[in-house]
């Protein structure tokens, strides 16, 4: 036989769809509680670093202490940075344009990633002072905070 | 090193943003047929193992090494895959060489960005407790790194925009590249804005394509090609994954990684030493921001830098001759493809990029977002 | 620690991915062939002859490009079975394949490879055996997409018995 | 290769259906912190960090960058490789080449799979050539199904042999406290376990488990001073196959298979030409009952054809001459990254006489080990006490 060299292009379209459940373990099932049943931000505190994380985790990044200990952190904090997100995912929570930055909350050593709202995108700059929303319903993930919002 | 390992030959695919006419392992063949052709080895007689670089979820495929075995040479032979960018299947196969078990290695790495959608791949590599519900992907990362880095240091949007200007320009050398062109900085900014600060053209496109590579023993070298090029140093750094663990105006990782290449290639002052760089520039701020890790200028000096045309074609030590990631590369090809770029340039087999003189150059590549995982190569012909 | 922290948080979450998978110059052949006429293309290395389904473009086992394209025949023989007891769900449709059903492996005439498929006979061990003759049933030419599935199922040749063992 | 290499220390985490109580990265490090005690060392020493794990089981792309404070990797040299079911001794041999190379004197290997947080089913459907077999979803349990018809078509087995070796699987695993499936069953149990696909039942199949496992491989002087029991990796050999064919499932194929080639080449490397002889303990990666049988032959322990009446006469239990899998092995315990790692410690343990309860009851000088996954894919090693092997 011949080779058909004038094949049309043969494409087909699939998903792969995969449906996970993730444990937030021994720290961040004591953050998430926390957060749903309290409204308490917790971070966890490295004695060798002397520092308080966010997240919360068992295990020192940085010097691989086993971490114990929580503390409770902000739920004030300092705006690091920030960008204005203009397009369309189906994997945001929310449509564009929106503001993630990464806030620095009072008591923690690291930032926090995560959504701003109520400021104007003009308006947004780092060093700002922000404080979180707090969903109402409040389901141990998250967006457990909605947002954070300015002073 | 006692012992030295050559790169002995690179083969690249057409770079384009989308191949429909090939499936990942036709593409990948594309590369691994030249590389075996351009340097006279057959797979079953020269080639001791194969390495190939992707992700079983950017080729929607579990265990997607099982697409390539056939083209790579893996029937009844031994084949491995990396899941992390490209340059480091050049760390792992100089390591198999020295170790004695190989003589020479065959790698390869592909993607077909255009097949699937790289933002939702992106975000599943966020950690699935914190942050991965947020929506972020490596685009909305990147621009809150380019923030930051721009905020601490003063580095400015023009500036920024240079790094686009440069390499757009530079890939119009490359007929590899998909995307060149002489551009003004005010171009670059008037893009639309995707993620502020970073606008459409501070973004590396989706794109298509494949890299092989061949490397050797310093005795299994000397037989196959007159103008090897040796891999001097190689390093690699793991950086904390989630956001807010470090200041990403900052980036250990790659300081980290370039010490332990330089430290191993007896490299003391890169900015003198090396004449050429081939970095990945997956958004525009991270040339800046690399060139600083890659101690080619000092913290914040980058802007400045590229500014006085040190950095440029002609300049003392050019980025990116190439085009970078900018001109058009597919992610986790990115690193094969910048070391097999400083392998032309030490050739002399640059053509219309060619960097005079070539002699030493330095070859980056990183996995993640905001460089989580970063490979630093020094490359040289000596 | 108190009581509250056995409670163990998970986050549920769906990963979902798109893909517009290309077939490439071999597998577009073949499946655009078997959607418009029916037909199970191969092809053949120009070295060691095997006969490779589904068409690909490098012959493993010689590592060079394969050439000459081979039409199958329709019929072949099982070469292994078994009965599935499993419901099978075709990922790409979410549509299950209701248990239990013969699953099995037929070497189409003219090929070296095998091909694995449905088999249309009751899921009985005494009416489905190695060496059984098979012809390949396909879906009316409208339905068909290009895609293995446009093979409905093997169907065993009329007028066969199983061997005493 | 250039330098010697042992492995000088390992973990593993206890296996389990269930881990609610832990995250991914908290789940490794107990397997990372448990390799790091047994030998002797902290964190810091530690040169280079591999990972093994397949991103799409748990639905987590770049698992290494994330994990990294569970595996210790931040700030230090690191790399991760996907195999498939070998990845775990993949990354060993990563490791051992690292070592060899003199880069390297201490590497930090992991493998890992928190199987109940993914979507096993639908991640195993994607093996399959998105074009060519997905949208019949041809599970593996097919495949070794045909394999166990094959063999009992070619050979005359029945039945009952595949249910021994399913009761040798969860009856080592009763001794041996970190296995996931410690069942007290007998060939009855097996033989009315559900039916999957003919032959296959449920009790032929490995389970899905979460776990991990650690290993810590050093170079010549590092052992000798560290560790008072290095093993030793005297041989290791890679073997995949490609893409389509699937001959393999036929016993009597004329054909070269995977894990015979590759047994070759290993014991070639050795000089070995009796392995029943030469080797002590076997740790092999048994996804389905039948698979076993296939190893004892293709290992060349019997004669084609012969494997069942290996596990039909005892030799291959805890006791027997030719001790296969006293961990447990893959039927008993998968956490997919770490199982292959699992059957290269579990190996060491042996030969260091530290297994516990699942300790084989004879001198152990030598162990060879297998892995298997992708489209019949296989790594080996040999192991060994001393380096005069």
């Amino acid at each position: 036989m011949e080779d058909h060299k004038n094949d049309k292009t043969f494409e087909v379209d699939q998903h792969l769809t995969a449906h996970g459940r993730y444990y937030a373990g021994k720290m961040g099932s004591r953050f998430y509680i926390s957060l749903r049943d309290k409204r308490k931000i917790l971070g966890s505190s490295c004695k060798q670093c002397n520092k308080t994380f966010w997240p919360p985790r068992s295990i020192c990044t940085f010097c691989f202490s086993e971490l114990k200990k929580t503390v409770e952190i902000g739920p004030l904090g300092t705006l690091e940075t920030f960008t204005v997100v203009t397009y369309d995912e189906p994997i945001h929570p929310r449509k564009a344009p929106f503001i993630y930055g990464i806030v620095k909350l009072d008591g923690a050593d690291t930032g926090m990633a995560h959504l701003i709202d109520e400021v104007d995108f003009e308006e947004v700059r780092i060093g700002m002072r922000v404080q979180p929303v707090f969903a109402k319903e409040r389901k141990g993930n998250i967006l457990d905070i909605q947002y954070f919002k300015p002073l | 090193m006692s012992e030295r390992v050559a790169i002995v030959g690179v083969a690249q695919t057409r770079f384009a943003s989308s191949r429909p006419d090939v499936n990942y392992a036709e593409m990948a063949y594309e590369a691994i047929a030249e590389v075996l052709q351009q340097t006279g080895l057959e797979i079953k007689r020269d080639i001791d193992n194969a390495i190939s670089c992707s992700h079983d979820i950017w080729d929607g495929q579990t265990i997607s090494n099982i697409g390539i075995t056939d083209v790579i040479g893996g029937h009844l032979r031994t084949e491995e895959k990396m899941a992390l960018d490209g340059s480091t299947a050049v760390f792992y196969g100089m390591v198999g060489i020295l170790s004695g078990e190989f003589q020479c290695s065959l790698l390869m790495a592909h993607t077909k960005m255009s097949q699937t959608s790289r933002n939702i791949i992106n975000n599943v590599a966020f950690d699935p407790i914190y942050t991965r519900m947020l929506g972020f992907d490596y685009t909305s990362a990147a621009a809150l790194q380019a923030r930051r880095y721009m905020y601490k240091y003063g580095i400015t949007r023009e500036q920024v925009a240079r790094v686009v200007v440069k390499n757009l320009s530079n890939a119009r050398g490359n007929p590899g590249a998909h995307q060149a062109g002489s551009f003004t900085t005010a171009q670059v900014l008037s893009s639309p804005v995707v993620a502020s600060p970073l606008h459409r053209m501070d973004i590396a496109p989706d794109t298509d394509g494949a890299v092989a590579m061949i490397l050797a023993s310093e005795e299994r070298a000397r037989r196959i090609t007159d103008k090897p090029v040796w891999i001097r140093g190689i390093g690699t750094c793991y950086d904390a994954h989630y956001l807010g663990d470090r200041d990403l105006a900052d980036c250990m990782a790659l300081e980290r990684a370039a010490r332990r290449a330089y430290d191993m290639a007896g490299i003391r002052n890169p900015r003198r030493e090396l004449d050429l760089v081939e970095l990945s520039d997956e958004f525009s701020y991270q040339e800046l921001l690399w060139m600083e890790g890659l101690q080619l200028c000092e913290r914040g000096e980058a802007g400045r830098f590229i500014e006085s045309g040190v950095t440029a074609m002609g300049g003392k030590i050019p980025v990116n001759p190439s085009g970078g990631l900018l001109s058009g590369v597919p992610t986790n090809v990115a690193g094969l493809n910048r070391v097999a770029e400083a392998v032309l340039q030490l050739r002399g087999e640059a053509e219309g990029r060619q960097v005079k003189n070539a002699a030493v150059a330095v070859a980056q590549g990183h996995s993640g977002f905001c460089g989580q995982h970063q490979c630093v190569i020094v490359l040289g012909n000596q | 620690m108190t009581k509250k922290e056995t409670e163990w948080i998970s986050i549920p979450m769906t990963v979902d991915v798109p893909y517009r998978f290309a077939a490439g110059q071999y597998l577009t052949r073949c499946l655009t062939e078997l959607r418009d006429n029916g037909k199970l293309l191969a092809v053949e290395c120009p070295e060691c002859k095997r006969v490779q389904l589904p068409p690909r473009i490098v012959c493993a086992e010689c590592h060079v490009k394969n050439g000459r394209w081979v039409e199958l025949g329709s019929e072949g023989t099982l070469v292994g079975f078994t009965i599935m007891y499993l419901p099978m769900t075709d990922p790409t449709t979410g549509k299950p394949h209701d248990p239990p059903f013969v699953y099995g492996s037929i070497r189409l005439d003219g090929a070296t490879s095998v091909l694995d498929h449905f088999v249309h006979v009751e899921p009985d061990l005494a009416k489905v055996w190695i060496g059984m003759r098979c012809s390949m049933v396909l879906r009316p030419r409208e339905d068909r997409i290009g895609d293995l599935n446009d093979i409905l199922y093997f169907d065993p040749l009329p007028g066969q018995k199983k061997l005493q063992a | 290769m250039k330098r010697n290499v042992a492995i000088i220390g390992g973990g593993q985490t206890y296996h389990k259906a269930r881990r609610h109580d832990v995250d991914q990265a908290e789940m490794v490090n107990e397997a990372v912190r448990s390799a790091l005690k047994d030998a002797k060392m902290t964190i810091d020493e530690i040169d280079l960090v591999i990972l093994g794990n397949m991103e799409f089981f748990e639905g987590v792309h770049m698992t290494d960058c994330w994990l990294v404070h569970g595996t210790g990797a931040y700030g230090k040299q690191g790399l991760k490789i996907t195999t498939g079911g070998t990845v775990g001794a993949t990354v060993v041999c990563a490791a051992a080449h690292h070592v060899a190379s003199g880069l390297f004197d201490k590497v930090l290997c992991i493998g890992f799979e928190k199987q109940e947080e993914g979507d096993t089913g639908a991640i195993l459907s994607g093996v399959a050539h998105p074009l060519w077999g997905r949208s019949l979803a041809g599970a593996a349990v097919g495949y070794f199904a045909m394999l166990g018809s094959s063999y009992m078509a070619a050979w005359g087995a029945k039945e009952e042999h595949s249910a021994m070796v399913a009761v040798k699987a969860r009856q080592n695993a009763r001794k041996n406290k970190y296995a996931h499936l410690k069942l007290d069953i007998t060939i009855e149990d097996a033989l009315n376990s559900r039916m999957l696909a003919y032959p296959i039942r449920m009790l032929d199949m490995c389970p899905a488990s979460n776990g991990a496992c650690a290993m810590i491989l050093a170079d010549e002087k590092t052992a000798k001073s560290r560790s008072r029991k290095p093993v030793w990796m005297r041989a290791m050999e890679t073997v995949h196959n490609e893409q389509f064919e699937l001959d393999w499932r036929d016993v009597l194929t004329k054909r070269s298979i995977f894990s015979k080639v590759c047994a070759s080449r290993l014991y070639k490397k050795l000089g070995v030409t009796k392995p029943a002889d030469y080797f002590d303990v076997f740790e092999v990666y048994e996804p389905a009952t039948w698979a076993e049988l296939l190893w004892y032959e293709d290992l060349g322990l019997c004669g084609p054809g012969e494997g069942f009446k290996l596990i039909e006469r005892g030799t291959t239990n805890i006791e027997g001459p030719l001790p296969v899998n006293p961990s447990g092995g893959v039927l008993s315990t998968n956490c997919i990254g770490a199982s292959a790692m699992l059957r290269i410690w579990e190996a060491a343990l042996q030969i260091r006489g530290d297994a516990g309860e699942h300790q084989v009851p004879k001198e152990v000088r030598r162990a060879l080990t297998t892995a298997y996954g992708g489209t019949n894919w296989t790594v080996m090693t040999a192991l060994s006490k001393t380096l005069d092997d």
